[in-house]
């Protein structure tokens, strides 16, 4: 059951046939505009009929997301929107099904119910905006808040050791992980087309900044002195190879972890680790890497998506028992009659 | 529930006895199978044209000690030529396979009752377990009741000698022959069990010879020995004609959700989390694939109903079944979904509270939850199943008004209609109601919460209906546009109008059914599974010429229009519930009369003598 | 509340009138620093022993584009020589920055009421972003006000000229300018103001000399311009003597649990999920880490009770927080501390809803959900604040009685009571009432579920303690040993004992305090945030000669045992409720009086006038 | 805060002493009552007195386990446990806490309680019986349950891809994740030592059998003929290898992916993997192998514990405060007297 392409003919679609009718209402200088910039300009790009496609959040700042696209949306409650996702996309395989959450919303209330649907690989397209801070409740940690953050709730600082999203989606064998960047605009994108054409369920981290309660959170990696040495763009079959020289690389150790180095001095290109995005192993690895911090596709592979297998078994049902009769159902074991 | 016998004609052989009420008892350990013999007890007791009530007993822990008190089984079967309501309260005949079900079960027997013992069962080992120092057979402790002790085991393997089986195996089968001797006993057909039996193991010949010979036996043991001087006969009851089968109440409920999807022509999508006693409902629909029913076992409970509610958006009827502990955690959801108006279904099969309580006895405490259970001023309509097989009844209907009024509905029964069976008019899924569902399409007028003058229903739209992209969410929305807003009057409008809208569910109720006169002394009000018990009680004190009568709710959100009318023409107001009064808050605050509660919170049903008891005392106050 | 003025000996400059009380407001753009400016010129009030009443206002959204009507924030001051029970109804002084907060508060102002406006903020950019064709100030629109336009802006650039500040921090001052002008239309001293902005900007000089320039600018033009022919002064009040301070409601409910843990010898352990309007009390209590107290942000709601009933295990005072939404994620878990009859204190500091609803606005809507939002029978004691200080008492007594009835407490406050600041007589910690604390050791006799014969509560033991390890959990205790039991006399012997135990927390109530007499013609009887309406209220229709009463609930579980008489007392009963009505069902069930409901749901406290006018109508019917 | 040992002279505690009154009431043959003869065999070798432990449990067979250990125990609610080990161990850090669940318990309801406790590494000893079902509720299937499995609620087979508790575990950088099997007595005696003397948040999977809704589920590992063919004992520091004749290996291929050798032709121990507990990725690689299956500590690393840091920070606000003063809390900020 794949989602039915635009009927030839269609009139093509524009950003503006993806912009609702609602003022945004985020801060502003807030990292979700660019967000809702980059989805806006990539849904037209599909191929797929507006109609198609259904946006699904929880509760936060980041949840608001829905409101702004002109398709259909589910503005749900705190942390359940990969449930209420999951029910949709499992009744209607046909439709572009794309979750969007919060770092609290999808890792804190949520955390649950986004590793359940990683695991099933219900072809959910699922956005987690990381600005590391509760923005909508005016700033408290998150799960992906730094040890020794201060905050409204921490106010000498924080003893929460962070979650790692990269690592928890590879750890539940996620089948297509990635991570980009709120202003990375075209990066961003491409992010978006891979996860739209993965053929199941897809997790991006896009590193937000929110300006207000938690600015600069990601400046090393988008301030554009710096970003050429802190970010490692990761490209299957590429060399893993970064700085504003390109003169760095990581190297696997024997020791089996990886390693920083320079090249030159001993160290070849061919001794640098080449992105492989189906080796989960070196994806764990690449998600505890700090710095650099890399961007791209860590893992994608393929599983049957959980709303195939199970459409699949009504279907053999239907095949085997033909379509149901209700009133053999109700006669099922056991009768007798009263005459 | 007297056992009225007379003398009629005997046969040179045995006497013949009429009689038109019995409650047997088969009572063994978990090994023995007395679920299954009770189960086909029940059958040929409706095969012979008697109505029945069951109910089955089985110990809380997986798998208790064998021999033990823990440990025992039971199933009780009340058939009659009368109407019956309910199992029965103490049985005229217990069957105790060993003395572990003997200790635990003969304080119900009816004195006077028959006692079947097994003598195999009663050895040094199981009266031991059972913590009997004596042989309580011998010890003359029975003398008020008819006590037949017959070693079903050892001529169970008599019969089998020549199978060599194992002593074991043969053993297992000494329940057929307890079967089989009862069936004498009531003058039951025994071919429709050696049918069962013949499919049933038809994988394994050998049981099926083992199974027939023992049944076999144990009838003609019934026939032939000198044990027994009279053969009792129930005849036929005056019963609606048509097809009937028996089914439990959570198969019913199964049922019911199948049927009403069909009949709406919608996919079914159950988004449900295992949990006792409801678990039967999620096995019965997943095993409805070919009618494209999707069940979904969630992470949680709450990923249940929110999935259910997603595929409602999706245009799919959305149903959620839990108990208690569940449903408590379902309730935020289920707000989102009183705020966003889908049609949704949930099932709470209502068990033992508070907490993780008693998991595996009944109760019917969860309606305050249901009705008052989230934040904010929250309405849905509430609906009780009053037996079984209305189960089936209650579901479709839950399903119906889910739809019509774009709304959760909550379903309440409990552990006692889910397990216990009854046995149901079948009825044709062409005469079911219709259910008719209208997708909005056309974009031209289209406002999300643009409501229909009739029931206040928003439209439904699917996605993937071009032009009609919208989004719905938790936060308050603008009246008709569905577009966030906090203005204060908005707010106002609109918690009225979802208060308006699930009041406007009462033009769906029927004229409130009275049984017995329309004006009286006292009137007895229920709902949900105390109504066979209320029935019974209410007809035995009318018998004594009282001037009682029965109101069963079937709605308990909104409440019957003509209700309050009703029970201003009644002297008294009883109101028996199994919990310590819930249903009796909602009266005394809705029409502020005096009503008197009932209240048993014991994990069990009511007996009829204890309501009726209740309802004798209220009248001579 | 109106607004009695009358000439006093003019000063030669200025004539000065006296006045009863004054309803300010400020309006601006929450850039504009309005909360800061009310709240200072609240205790500018309170230190001229005025009584006063506040209610803050700023947008929900998190950032609202700046100068626009969604952008708007507000702060009401109500001050008075009189007792203040509320922020008033209409404000008799409107102080607007900029068009949107013109348009937006203008409604309110009291016919004859002063505006006065910042002629800087009605710049063309601001009047289009507030949706004005022409200048409101201009047009003559206003005539039916006492119009002053004042260039605070200019006025303050002006002040601050040689300070070489940028036009945008200098502009920011612009409220301090206009809070100077209010303080000497009233009289204010600004000595306090003056001190504050010392502390306050002490690490940034140039700003402790810019701010003081434009209060003292202000304050001078006030003085010297014609434009103002009166100055007004408001007299002290009669107060109780003693030291006080403001406080919130979240403040001083923090400081109620901190005291009360204190009190116990307790460590206070606070298991929390941060939600819009509870979440500054996991704030509050984050700071006070030299008290021990340990704050837990957990994963969820559900995390946060759970932990907290862990930490009562302990033996520490397990508190929990949240809003509706949490609150109904948190019900399974307080059903288990209902079994397991462990201390812990809910505190759900109420908003609007169903669901997500209006996180930002006030709403008592959750009454149901506190009583009856659980599986099974699962009775607790449930309290309410009355006012943002009541809110320390309250706390206070939650923890005593969870800790002397071993029960879960659910304490009800809302978002009004939340962020609403009142001046809190500050009490002594050696008065406080003694929270006694008797954790079990001697294992001689110990019986985990053997309870107080006076309170029927169960020995609280410390893991840890030698020879009386045991278990506890959620599933139905045997009664005195808490082993499990299934035993059905024994379920409904705990399930009414638990009843009874939350039954016997009556006797902590005192004899219901009446304002007004003992009988009546009307009673108007009331919980929560509405405390401060319904009194000003009902002294207003006293004040003209009706018989009319209040009482209002601390205790919503049990009720008052006093309650039932006094309303027999009375001919009527209003009960005004920011809900649909959930009070009122709960005394009609319980005394079947026919109470009349005044229910608001704008998430918005009840306007003193529309509580009167309802009293004035039920009294002519 | 370490937990007080037994003072010296206190009477040897044995296994009796940690032996409740209650019958214990699992299905005969479960292969939970091995697992509860090895933890009361090993307490009393702990040198901690009785009532210092207490064991949390949520709902399941497995989580009936309090009732049967004579010390202080909570039997909370489904998946919940450890929210409340966590509130009682972050206010009684002197206590040894452990948290019974089962894999539906503590991976379905309960996985985002459990990965958020592993995380903090709050210093809970969590045993997570794994029987791939749900016992209690008589049988349907788990999150652990294979693709495939017929069960009450999937009668045509399971279409839910399983989590791998480990990989769980390792993606959310617990510091403590082993796996041992109800029956191997010795083997899961030890786990339960090296968790206790684990100075953290310890995670243990015991694969354990449901002999009446899943029996066998394990065989393959418990079976004597086949075991040591089928199972890898993890040891620190030694290498990795196993089978009857110990003649088959894991090495590390260059694609850094994990092989399984057998030893000779060309293989020599020195090419075999040495296991090195405190290697993270070589962890989440050994979690994924499943033939063999590794039992034993797949990683054990150390952080400070959660209650730890926290309560340090109340430490230092009392240096730097003094204790607190309730009085003048109330006093805080602007006040004035009224006569
Ligand atoms: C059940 C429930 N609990 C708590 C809240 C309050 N709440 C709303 S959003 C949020 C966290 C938002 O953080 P995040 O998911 O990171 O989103 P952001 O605002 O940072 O984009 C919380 C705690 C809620 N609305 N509902
Ligand atoms: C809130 C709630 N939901 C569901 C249940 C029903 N329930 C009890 S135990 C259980 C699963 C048990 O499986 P597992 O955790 O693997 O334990 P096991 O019985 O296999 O040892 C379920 C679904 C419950 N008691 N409470
Ligand atoms: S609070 Fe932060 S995340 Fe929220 S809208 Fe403002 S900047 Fe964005
Ligand atoms: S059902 Fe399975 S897990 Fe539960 S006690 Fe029985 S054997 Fe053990
Ligand atoms: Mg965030
Ligand atoms: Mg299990």
């Amino acid at each position: 059951m794949a989602e039915a392409a635009v009927e030839a003919g269609a009139p093509r679609l524009t950003r503006k046939d993806f912009v609702s009718d609602q003022d945004v209402r985020w801060c502003p200088g807030c990292g979700d505009y660019s967000i809702l910039a980059q989805v806006q300009k990539v849904m037209p790009e599909l191929g797929l009929p507006r109609e198609k496609f259904v946006f699904i959040s929880g509760i936060g700042c980041s949840s608001r997301f829905p409101y702004y696209m002109n398709t259909y949306g589910f503005h749900g409650i705190h942390g359940r929107a990969p449930a209420i996702a999951t029910g949709l996309k499992i009744s209607r395989p046909d439709l572009s099904v794309w979750v969007i959450t919060g770092d609290g919303d999808g890792l804190s209330i949520g955390g649950n119910h986004l590793i359940h649907a990683l695991r099933r690989n219900v072809g959910l397209k699922i956005l987690l905006f990381n600005n590391r801070i509760y923005g909508l409740t005016k700033g408290q940690y998150s799960p992906t808040s730094e040890l020794g953050k201060v905050t409204k709730s921490t106010p000498v600082g924080s003893v929460d050791y962070p979650f790692n999203p990269i690592a928890v989606a590879m750890g539940v064998d996620a089948t297509f992980v990635a991570r980009s960047i709120d202003v990375e605009a075209r990066h961003l994108q491409d992010m978006l087309r891979r996860a739209y054409a993965h053929p199941g369920g897809a997790f991006i981290e896009i590193l937000q900044n929110c300006n207000i309660f938690n600015d600069g959170a990601w400046e090393p990696l988008t301030d554009k002195a710096t970003k050429a040495d802190t970010v490692l763009l990761l490209e299957h079959g590429k060399p893993l190879i970064f700085g504003k020289n390109r003169d760095k690389g990581i190297r696997l150790a024997s020791s089996g972890r990886l390693q920083v180095v320079s090249l030159g001095d001993g160290v070849s290109e061919g001794d640098i680790l080449v992105h492989d995005e189906t080796n989960r192993p070196l994806a764990y690895m690449l998600a505890h890497l700090e710095n650099p911090t890399p961007i791209g596709v860590f893992h994608a592979s393929i599983r049957p998506t959980y709303e195939e297998a199970m459409h699949r078994q009504l279907e053999t049902a239907r095949q085997k028992l033909g379509p149901g009769d209700v009133n053999a159902l109700f006669r099922r074991g056991e009768t007798w009659v009263v005459e | 529930m007297t056992l009225e016998t007379q003398a009629v004609a005997a046969s040179p052989a045995k006497r013949r006895a009429q009689l038109d009420r019995v409650v047997i008892r088969f009572a063994g350990d978990s090994g023995d199978g007395m679920q299954l013999t009770g189960m086909q007890f029940t059958t040929e007791s409706a095969l012979a044209g008697n109505d029945v009530g069951t109910l089955p007993d089985f110990p809380a822990e997986i798998r208790a000690p064998a021999g033990t008190l823990a440990g025992v089984s039971g199933f009780q079967v009340n058939f009659s030529s009368l109407e019956v309501y309910t199992p029965g309260d103490n049985p005229d005949v217990l069957v105790a396979m060993n003395p572990a079900a003997l200790k635990v079960n003969i304080g119900d027997l009816k004195p006077g009752g028959i006692l079947l013992a097994d003598q195999g069962g009663f050895d040094q080992a199981n009266l031991k377990k059972a913590g009997y120092t004596g042989n309580p057979l011998e010890d003359g402790s029975l003398a008020q009741y008819q006590v037949f002790v017959v070693d079903m085991t050892g001529m169970t393997l008599k019969a089998l000698e020549d199978l060599k089986l194992s002593n074991k195996v043969a053993g297992r089968c000494k329940n057929f022959f307890a079967l089989g001797l009862c069936s004498w006993l009531y003058s039951r057909p025994i071919e429709p069990t050696l049918k069962w039996i013949q499919d049933k193991f038809k994988r394994t010949p050998e049981l099926v010879e083992a199974n027939t010979r023992a049944l076999k036996a144990g009838y003609h043991f019934g026939e032939t020995a000198e044990l027994f001087a009279v053969q009792y006969e129930v005849q036929p009851a005056r019963i609606a004609p048509g097809t009937y089968r028996n089914v439990t109440g959570n198969t019913a409920l199964a049922l019911g959700l199948v049927a009403a999807a069909g009949k709406a022509g919608l996919p079914l999508f159950l988004g449900s989390y295992p949990i006792t006693p409801a678990s039967d409902i999620l096995h019965e629909l997943a095993g409805y694939k070919q009618f494209g029913v999707l069940t979904f076992q969630a992470e949680d409970e709450i990923a249940g109903v929110c999935s259910a509610l997603g595929a409602s958006f999706g245009g799919a009827v959305g149903v959620t079944t839990s108990s208690g502990p569940g449903i408590a955690l379902k309730q935020e959801a289920i707000n989102l979904a009183v705020m966003v108006e889908l049609p949704l279904v949930i099932c709470n099969v209502q068990r033992g509270g508070p907490s993780t309580g008693l998991p595996t006895k009944t109760e019917q405490a969860d309606l305050y939850q249901a009705l008052f259970g989230r934040n904010g001023d929250s309405p849905l309509p509430v609906l009780a199943a009053a037996t079984p097989g209305d189960c089936f009844s209650a579901a479709y209907e839950a399903v119906r008004i889910a739809i019509k009024y774009m709304t959760p509905v909550v379903l309440l029964t409990d552990g006692y209609l889910a397990n216990g069976a009854e046995p149901w008019l079948i009825p044709r899924f062409e005469d079911l109601p219709p259910i008719p569902v209208r997708f909005r399409t056309e974009p031209e007028g289209f406002f999300p919460y643009l409501r229909d003058p009739e029931t206040l229903a928003r439209p439904w739209v699917k996605p993937g209906t071009p032009g009609l992209e919208h989004r719905v969410g938790g936060i308050e929305k603008e009246d008709v546009t569905g577009n966030i807003s906090y203005a204060p009057e908005n707010h106002e409008r609109m918690t009225r109008a979802r208060a308006r809208k699930v009041a406007a569910v009462a033009q769906e109720i029927p004229p409130t059914p009275i049984r017995g006169e329309e004006a009286g002394d006292l009137l007895v009000v229920g709902w949900g599974s105390t109504y066979g018990s209320i029935a019974a009680a209410v007809d035995e004190v009318r018998a004594r010429g009282k001037k009682v009568s029965q109101v069963h709710l079937r709605y308990l959100n909104p409440l019957p229009p003509d209700l309050g009318g009703i029970l201003r023409r009644f002297g008294k107001v009883l109101v028996p519930e199994m919990n310590m009064g819930q249903l009796i808050t909602i009266l005394r605050a809705t029409y502020l009369v005096d009503a008197v509660g009932l209240n048993k919170i014991q994990g069990q049903p009511f007996k009829v003598s204890e309501i009726a008891g209740k309802i004798l005392r209220l009248l001579e106050e």
